[in-house]
């Protein structure tokens, strides 16, 4: 039962995710697609640890980790480029 | 168009044919030499993660060329691209009080987790790589945050130099006092899964990661400060 | 002596952080302690948000008391959002508003400043000196002081007693 | 027991998630869709993690999820506060349904960009 | 389940693999292939590989992109000149 429910879960997670690549086929400016991969990262961690809780393995969440940091890093990357500041 | 259809239909076809490996069990046919690394790693060398015992240990060789492929970029970049003669900081935008704030909460933190992947490579999938990457990028969120940030560049390839001579006096300590160069063995072996373990691989693998660290950095602050 | 107090603050939380990841062996600890000192000597002097806290019982009881604050407040306006979404009409009302703050510490600020981005319908543009840019996504009133009451004052008056 | 509430709760942030990726897209603007977006999905996050590491708490992994919490909640605003700001600098424009815009104002009486 | 989440994480880096290629913005393209490493990195997951996952999440969604980044600005000031 809650496996199922946790599965449905993950399904909702990845119907967020098409969504926002539509926004990022459509966005009209860069800012727009930026969000939308800011979107794709949450969504990518949510996922990352749901993976990692349901083969059991707790080294898994170290990915998710660098995964927050690293994309993080990103988007504030292009905010700076996109205003002359890189 | 038909030119777009063709490529669908070419795109198509090889995922029918690679969507078969995902079902492949990596276990039922395996080389030899892959199936003695599966056998005997984790007794020889005492790493819990075997990746790491095989990329540190018995292809140590191939991770000195991968490390040395690196330098050499990082001297490219830095012989190509000019150095600027009047540094035009000036011109960028600053950036907000709030990124500047909470770079200088974030980045000790970021540096700590850093240090945390490459100690634990032989325990966690992280490694000398990975966590040298997240050092460079933590130097990067303070580029990113103060425009005026300023490199020393000889200090960086002071440190850079210093920690791949250590790896290769390491690796040589391996010849004498071990089986062979780059062998772990040269401490004892430790408890298995504990952190002290695996005999040289966690001294190995911060030093690979210091030395990554300062490369990619290197890398980034040169294209920076170039015109 | 602020010198000191950032050391002791930074060492700490990094620390905390290094058990967080790794866990509380013996072996571990001591590895932690090493990379935090070393961490700790070689940012301590540029890491000058760490000495802004107000180390007494009170200042504590109010931090662990905002947290909570916040979550609530978090809850109540992500619902609030999710309703306008759903909607199909989308009844926005945006725009962007000049909101004044008390607080001179940076921490304080920049906590401040996170709280109003985490409660949607609020977003931090732009700093200057003490006055805050929000984008509001349902803006009731422009007035200064009518939205520094709505959007702000929630949450300044706990922060006051933490950073000073 | 214990994983079925888990489960529940994961789902509840499954759904703020969703709600969030629906915002980018319905919203009007930059600054409206960065409202809904990346914010509805803090808390989606939050729960959909705080969920598993319920569910699965015999994996003891709540020490690392904790962490993840942290760092999102922390990182996430400041990320989304330097996109809206660069989006401002550049010129992106709010959507024709919006009342005000105070910084633009300012902007224009001081002559200069902040 | 799994293969769900395969199927649909593959689909979406095709998508994003054709808006790299196609899009006339550079910046939009290097933001496309900052999705497709994104998605690699869970599917290296999925596979079993965490250490090329990590990998893949560091050095493909983080620092390339930062280093494209870097390298258009250069040649846009360039072109300015």
């Amino acid at each position: 039962m809650a496996e199922i429910i946790y599965n449905i879960s993950a399904i909702i997670a990845l119907a967020g995710m098409i969504i926002a690549l539509y926004r990022m086929v459509k966005g009209p400016s860069i800012a727009d697609k930026a969000i939308a991969l800011d979107v794709m990262t949450i969504i990518s961690i949510s996922l990352i640890v749901y993976i990692a809780a349901i083969s059991q393995k707790i080294i898994y969440t170290d990915v998710a980790l660098v995964y927050a940091l690293i994309s993080f890093i990103g988007v504030i990357a292009i905010a700076r480029y996109l205003e002359r500041g890189l | 168009m038909v030119k777009r259809i063709i490529i669908l239909l070419v795109i198509v076809f090889f995922a029918i044919i690679i969507f078969p490996l995902l079902k492949v069990d990596p276990t039922d046919s395996l080389s030899s030499l892959a199936t003695k690394y599966i056998r005997d790693g984790a007794d020889e060398l005492g790493s819990a993660n075997l990746v790491t015992s095989i990329v540190v240990t018995y292809r140590g060789l191939d991770t000195l060329g991968e490390v040395a492929v690196l330098f050499i970029a990082t001297a490219g970049v830095g012989f190509l691209l000019r150095k600027k003669k009047n540094s035009s900081a000036n011109k960028r935008r600053k950036s907000s009080e709030i990124l500047s704030s909470g770079t200088s909460f974030l980045v000790p933190i970021i540096f700590l987790f850093g240090v945390y992947i490459f100690t634990h490579g032989h325990l966690t999938p992280g490694g000398g790589f990975q966590g040298g990457v997240v050092i460079a990028s933590g130097v990067l969120l303070l580029m990113l945050s103060d425009v005026s940030l300023k490199f020393n560049h000889f200090l960086l390839s002071a440190i850079e130099s210093f920690s791949g001579f250590f790896y290769i006096i390491i690796g040589i300590l391996g010849l004498f006092l071990a089986g062979g160069f780059l062998d772990n063995r040269i401490f004892s072996l430790g408890t298995f899964g504990n952190i002290f373990s695996a005999g040289a691989i966690p001294i190995i693998y911060s030093l690979l990661g210091i030395k990554v660290g300062s490369e990619l950095v290197g890398i980034l602050g040169n294209l920076r400060d170039s015109e | 002596m602020k010198d000191f107090k950032r050391f002791i603050v930074l060492f700490v939380i990094l620390c905390i952080f290094w058990i967080l990841f790794a866990g509380k062996e013996f072996n571990e600890l001591i590895l932690g302690f090493v990379a935090s000192l070393i961490i700790t000597i070689l940012f301590y002097k540029k890491a000058f948000i760490f000495g802004e806290f107000n180390l007494n019982p009170k200042a504590i009881a109010y931090f662990v008391f905002y947290i909570f604050i916040l979550l609530i407040e978090i809850i109540k306006s992500n619902i609030a959002v999710a309703k306008l979404v759903i909607q199909p009409t989308l009844p926005i009302n945006p725009g962007i508003v000049k909101v004044k703050t008390k607080l001179k510490s940076r921490l304080g600020r920049i906590i401040l400043a996170n709280s109003i981005t985490l409660t949607p319908g609020t977003l931090t543009i732009e700093t200057k000196d003490d006055e805050f840019y929000i984008h509001w996504i349902d803006v009731t009133s422009e007035n200064i002081d009518e939205a520094t009451n709505s959007i702000v004052q929630n949450f300044e008056k706990y922060l006051e007693v933490i950073f000073g | 027991m214990l994983m079925l509430i888990g489960s529940l709760i994961t789902l509840i942030g499954s759904i703020f998630l969703f709600l969030g990726a629906l915002g980018i897209l319905r919203m009007p603007d930059v600054y409206n869709r960065m409202q809904a977006g990346t914010k509805a999905t803090t808390l989606g996050t939050i729960l959909f993690l705080a969920g598993l590491a319920l569910g699965y708490s015999h994996c003891t992994c709540w020490p690392r999820i904790l962490t993840l919490i942290l760092f999102i909640v922390f990182t996430n605003p400041i990320s989304s506060h330097a996109l809206a700001r660069a989006a401002h600098h550049i010129g992106i424009n709010l959507t024709e349904k919006s009342v005000t815009d105070k910084l633009a104002e300012d902007e224009a009486e001081n002559g200069e960009k902040l | 389940m799994i293969t769900i989440i395969v199927i649909v994480l593959g689909l979406i880096m095709i998508i994003a693999a054709f808006l790299a290629i196609y899009q006339k913005n550079l910046v939009a393209a290097v933001i496309s292939a900052g999705v497709i490493s994104l998605l690699a990195s869970i599917l290296y997951l999925l596979l079993a590989a965490p250490d090329v996952a990590m990998t893949e999440a560091a050095i493909g969604s983080g620092l390339t992109t930062v280093v494209f980044l870097y390298a258009i600005s250069k040649i846009k000031k360039k072109d300015g000149e």
